[in-house]
C-alpha cells in the first residue's frame, strides 16, 4: 500500500449511495418508486463510471439507463400494475438462502482477484494496453474506445447491432408498432 | 499578473464554497422539511443555484478556452431545465390533488383568538 | 391556460439543442467520448421528450412509424454494406484502410468508422423509437388532469 | 485479511449489489419488479467489468492529440491534415505517429472493458424492452403479473380442459 488515495473517498461515497438505493429498490412495493429509483441507481453508477475513467460508458449509461429504460419501465408499469404483492415469508427466506450461498461462493473467489487498480493484472497487461499503443499507428484517431469499437472489433459491434435490431423486431412483433391515426385504425 | 490569478482563484473558491453551501442547505432541507412542497422548494435550490454557482466557479478556473464555452452551455442547460423540472414536479403533485401541509406552523385562526385562549 | 405551458416552451427550446448535441456526439466521436450508440440514444431521447409533452400522435407525424421501421433495417444494412464494400475493394471484411487511397493518414479508417457508426446511429435510434411507440401506443390515454 | 479485502473493496461491493438484484429476481413474484431486479444485477456486472479495467492513476483512454489543447485547434488541424490527400503525406504521417507515441507516456485505463460494456448497455436496454413487452402481453392475456396467480390460472385452465 502506498500513500492513501483521497479520490477513493469519492468511490466509497458513491458505493454507499449505490448500496442504499439498491436495497431500497428491493424493499419497495410501489412499482413507480422502484422504477424511479432504478433510474437513480443508473445515474449514480454513471457517476462512478466517470471516476473509473470510463467516460464513454458513463455517457451511455446516463443516456440509456437513466433516460430510455426508465421511460420504458414506466410505460410498461402503466400497462400492467402499480403495486407489487408483498413477498411471502417462505419465499423471502428461500431467496435469502439462495442469495447467501451464491454470495458466499463469489466472496470466496475475491481473494484470487487482482487488486483494484493493478496495472499488471492479466486483464490490463496484455491486449487492452496493446490497443492503446497501436491505435495511433493503425487507426490514427485519439479516442481509443471508438477505435476498438468500430475498427478493431468491428465484427463484434456488427453482432451487437444485429442483436439490437432483433430485439426491436421482437418488440414490434409482440406489441405492434401502432401506426398513427392516418394509416391504421383501432385494432 | 499574479494578482489577477490570485483574484481569480479567490473568486472561484468563494463561488464554489457558496455553491456547496447551497447544495448542503438543499440536502438538509429535503430531509428536515415537513411536506412535499417545502421539500421540493429546498431541492430546487440544490439544482438551480448550487449547481449553477459551481459551474461558474469552474468556468473561472478554465479561463477563455473551449472548456469554458462547454461549461457555459452546461450552465445554460441547467438554468433552463432544473427550474422547469421543479415546476413540473410541483405542478404534477398539485394537479394530482396533493395539498400543502398547513397545520403545523399555521397561525391561530382569528375566530379562535376571539373566542378564547387555546394554549 | 394550458397547465403545461412552461414545459412546452422550455422543451421547444431544448429539443433542437438535444438533437444538435446528439449529432455532435456522433461526429465528434473520434476525438471525444461518444459515438453511434450514445448519439442514437440521445436523439431518440429528444423525440421521446417531444412525444411525452406534445402527444404521441404529433410525434408520429414528425417521425413516422414507417420511417422508423425502414431506418432500423437500413442501419444494419449500412454497417454490413460497409463491410461488403471493403471486401469488394480487396480488403478483409470491415478492413477500412482500402476505402481511401491515402493509406499513410488512415483516411480510410476515418471514413469507415464514420459510416459504421452512422449505421449504429440509425439502428439504435430507430429501435429505441420503435420500442417507445410500441409501448406508448398501447398505453391508455392519460387524461389531461392525471399527470 | 483486512488489507486483502481493503484492496479489493470493489469486488465486495459489486457482489453485494449483484446479490441485491438476485434477491429481487428470486423473491418477488411481480414480473416488472423482477425485471427491475434483473437490470440492477446487470448494472452491477457492468461495474465489475469497469472496476477490473481501472488502472490506478490512469486517465480516460483518449490519447492526447485532442486533450492536450482544450482549444480544439490542434484536433482540428490534425483532422484536416489527415483528410488532405497530399503527396508528402507519408512523411507527415510518420512524424505524427511518433508524436502521438511520444506523448502517450501517460497511464491509461484499459479501454477493452469499456468497449464491451458500452455495447452491452445498449443491448441490455433492448432486451429489457423485449422482457417488458412479454410482461405486457402476459398482463393482457391473464390480467395479472404475479407469478403465483399466473400458475393458478394455468392450473385452472388445465383442469377445465381435462374435465371437459
Amino acid at each position: 500500500m502506498t500513500e492513501f488515495d483521497w479520490t477513493q473517498l469519492l468511490d466509497y461515497a458513491l458505493m454507499g449511495m449505490l448500496l442504499a438505493v439498491g436495497i431500497a429498490i428491493v424493499r419497495l412495493r410501489n412499482l413507480f418508486a422502484a422504477v424511479m429509483l432504478a433510474g437513480v441507481y443508473s445515474l449514480i453508477s454513471a457517476a462512478w463510471f466517470v471516476t473509473l475513467d470510463a467516460v464513454d460508458v458513463a455517457f451511455t449509461e446516463a443516456a440509456v439507463g437513466a433516460g430510455i429504460s426508465t421511460v420504458l419501465m414506466l410505460a410498461a408499469m402503466l400497462l400492467t400494475a402499480r403495486e407489487a404483492e408483498p413477498v411471502k415469508a417462505i419465499r423471502h427466506w428461500a431467496a435469502l438462502i439462495v442469495v447467501s450461498v451464491a454470495g458466499a461462493a463469489l466472496f470466496y473467489a475475491v481473494g484470487d482477484m487482482p487488486v483494484y487498480g493493478d496495472p499488471n493484472s492479466p486483464a490490463n497487461a496484455y491486449v487492452g494496453m496493446d490497443y492503446i499503443t497501436s491505435t495511433p499507428n493503425d487507426i490514427a484517431i485519439p479516442n481509443v474506445v471508438t477505435a476498438v469499437l468500430a475498427s478493431y472489433r468491428g465484427f463484434d459491434t456488427f453482432g451487437e447491432v444485429v442483436v439490437i435490431f432483433a430485439a426491436g423486431l421482437g418488440v414490434m412483433l409482440l406489441l405492434g408498432l401502432n401506426p398513427g391515426k392516418k394509416t391504421g385504425g383501432e385494432e | 499578473m499574479d494578482i489577477l490569478l490570485l483574484i481569480r482563484d479567490i473568486a472561484s473558491i468563494a463561488l464554489l464554497a457558496v455553491g456547496v453551501l447551497f447544495v448542503l442547505a438543499g440536502a438538509i432541507g429535503v430531509i428536515r422539511l415537513p411536506d412535499f412542497y417545502t421539500r421540493i422548494h429546498a431541492a430546487g435550490v440544490t439544482d438551480t443555484l448550487g449547481a449553477e454557482l459551481i459551474v461558474f466557479a469552474l468556468m473561472l478556473q478554465a479561463g477563455f478556452t473551449l472548456l469554458a464555452a462547454k461549461l457555459l452551455l452546461v450552465g445554460f442547460i441547467l438554468f433552463l431545465t432544473s427550474p422547469t423540472a421543479t415546476h413540473a414536479v410541483a405542478n404534477a403533485a398539485h394537479r394530482a390533488g396533493l395539498n400543502p401541509l398547513l397545520s403545523r406552523h399555521q397561525p391561530p385562526h382569528p375566530r379562535d383568538t376571539e373566542t378564547g385562549e387555546k394554549s | 391556460m394550458n397547465p403545461h405551458l412552461v414545459l412546452r416552451v422550455v422543451s421547444k427550446l431544448l429539443i433542437p439543442l438535444i438533437v444538435v448535441f446528439g449529432l455532435y456526439v456522433h461526429f465528434h466521436g473520434d476525438y471525444s467520448p461518444g459515438g453511434g450508440f450514445q448519439a442514437g440514444v440521445i436523439v431518440a431521447a429528444a423525440v421521446i421528450l417531444y412525444a411525452l409533452i406534445f402527444g404521441i400522435e404529433n410525434a408520429k407525424q414528425a417521425v413516422p412509424t414507417g420511417f422508423v421501421r425502414f431506418m432500423a433495417a437500413f442501419g444494419v444494412l449500412l454497417y454490413g454494406g460497409t463491410g461488403v464494400a471493403t471486401l469488394i475493394l480487396g480488403g478483409n471484411f470491415l478492413d477500412y484502410d482500402v476505402l481511401h487511397p491515402d493509406q499513410a493518414h488512415h483516411t480510410g479508417q476515418h471514413i469507415g468508422i464514420l459510416l459504421v457508426e452512422l449505421g449504429v446511429l440509425f439502428t439504435v435510434f430507430s429501435v429505441m423509437m420503435a420500442i417507445f411507440y410500441a409501448f406508448a401506443g398501447r398505453a391508455p390515454d392519460i387524461p389531461e388532469g392525471e399527470w | 485479511m483486512i488489507e486483502l479485502l481493503a484492496e479489493r473493496f470493489n469486488y465486495i461491493i459489486v457482489i453485494i449489489l449483484m446479490m441485491t438484484g438476485l434477491y429481487a429476481v428470486v423473491a418477488t413474484g411481480n414480473l416488472v419488479k423482477r425485471l427491475v431486479g434483473l437490470s440492477l444485477f446487470q448494472t452491477s456486472v457492468f461495474l465489475l467489468y469497469i472496476t477490473i479495467g481501472k488502472v490506478s492513476g490512469g486517465q480516460p483512454p483518449i490519447l492526447p492529440e485532442y486533450s492536450e489543447s482544450y482549444g480544439g485547434s490542434n484536433a482540428g488541424e490534425t483532422a484536416m491534415a489527415a483528410a488532405s490527400p497530399a503527396a508528402e503525406a507519408a512523411e507527415g504521417a510518420v512524424s505524427q505517429g511518433e508524436a502521438l507515441q511520444n506523448t502517450a507516456e501517460a497511464i491509461y485505463s484499459n479501454p477493452l472493458p469499456h468497449v464491451l460494456i458500452l455495447t452491452a448497455i445498449v443491448v441490455g436496454v433492448a432486451t429489457l424492452a423485449v422482457g417488458l413487452a412479454l410482461v405486457v402481453r402476459i398482463r393482457e392475456t391473464y390480467g395479472t403479473i404475479e407469478d403465483e396467480a399466473l400458475n393458478q390460472a394455468d392450473y385452472a385452465a388445465e383442469n377445465a380442459r381435462r374435465s371437459a
